[in-house]
């Protein structure tokens, strides 16, 4: 049985095309996919590089529950959600998530829930790092 | 009971280890544990959220920890 | 300048790379691509290829406008839409959007837009072949 | 006024043709037009809807055409 879905967390380069071809499939019309790059700014000031530390088995675990609630709350075929950890240059990607449906609002709608759900739940942590300093992102209100 | 937990993202800065001891009363509930780690590392307080994952899951305050667990401190997430 | 919209009508295969890295830009951090793909199947029926035609000039100029309404209705910051012409075999793209801006939401929002627009508004048509026959889609009511 | 008008999708197999030149009253508007279409191709009629554009934009039915117009059939569109 081929899988349904494709989730890693990877210290190398996250690649489009692989996120592309695993969900891609012949009996799906629509394919959504985001793409969470490293901004060069926030808050008006200059973004150097991110760090990226993740909490590893959780992580997976985690993400692999966000794969399962796409399933069942959305008409998905297939889905890869690829985030990336260690030290990020600006431009680099640090998720991508890709899905595919038979239908292109249960693609979108999956694919909005996944990012939004992965920035709540998933423990995964970056920090920022300016010319003059660095700081956890959200960690303080 | 002695108790090993595990800290990422800004708690292991706030600790000033990726991991520490403790010491707690056997049969600790993980809210008891928040709040002990609040009194001896008041910077936890002015974090946005602090959890516990214990055994790699989100758990309820009222939790009763055993020895053998697996604690970890989850500040506030910011992956993606 | 840089350009801000990459718009193509094409009768070569389609490259997501290439839009993708089209909208890829420093200062954003949200990236939205839908990928349109021909399906096997449509109604229970199996498809064996499908035919686009495009009324082309003003299929570019209909396919321009969507891409200046995005930029009015949302915070975008760079948009590629690329549609394919002539003859496809399942699984090829149709239709690529790539959209890029600062925050996810409008990305999201905007990809969303920009495909339920092209499909009321750009003068292209598909036709599907089946092993017995061929029809152009959605010509009847 | 002689008037060519161009072709695309089901509308070209309806015609039989991609282009063809039609005859029609000067002054004549976009809804004469399709009218006039309508009754000598019926099978117009059993779109889901009907369009014309002229110089490449959609138009109401009420613009007057003219001989120099780049005038074209717009059936359903099924892109993407």
């Amino acid at each position: 049985m081929t899988e349904t879905f494709d989730i890693q967390l990877r210290s190398s380069s996250l690649s489009l095309t692989q996120c592309y071809e695993f969900v891609s499939h012949e009996g799906c019309g629509g394919i959504d996919i985001f793409v969470g790059t490293v901004r060069n700014h926030t808050a008006g000031k200059t973004v150097v590089a991110l760090d990226f530390e993740a909490y590893e088995p959780m992580a997976l675990a985690e993400m692999r529950k966000i794969a399962v609630s796409m399933m069942e709350k959305f008409q998905t075929v297939k889905i890869a959600i690829h985030h990336r950890t260690g030290l990020l240059k600006i431009g680099d990607e640090a998720v991508i998530i890709a899905v595919s449906a038979a239908h292109r609002a249960a693609a979108f709608a999956a694919c909005r829930y996944a990012i939004d759900t992965l920035k709540e739940t998933v423990p995964i942590w970056k920090k920022e790092i300016f010319a003059d300093g660095e700081v956890w992102v959200a960690a303080h209100p | 009971m002695k108790i090993k937990i595990l800290a990422f993202g800004i708690a292991k800065d706030i600790l000033g280890n990726r991991i520490i001891n403790l010491e707690i009363p056997a049969a600790a509930t993980v809210g008891a544990l928040k709040e002990h780690l609040e009194q001896i590392y008041p910077d936890f307080k002015k974090l946005r959220s602090l959890k516990l994952a214990v055994n790699q899951e989100y758990v309820d305050d009222g939790l009763v920890i055993s020895d053998s667990d697996e604690i970890v401190i989850i500040p506030p997430v910011s992956g993606g």
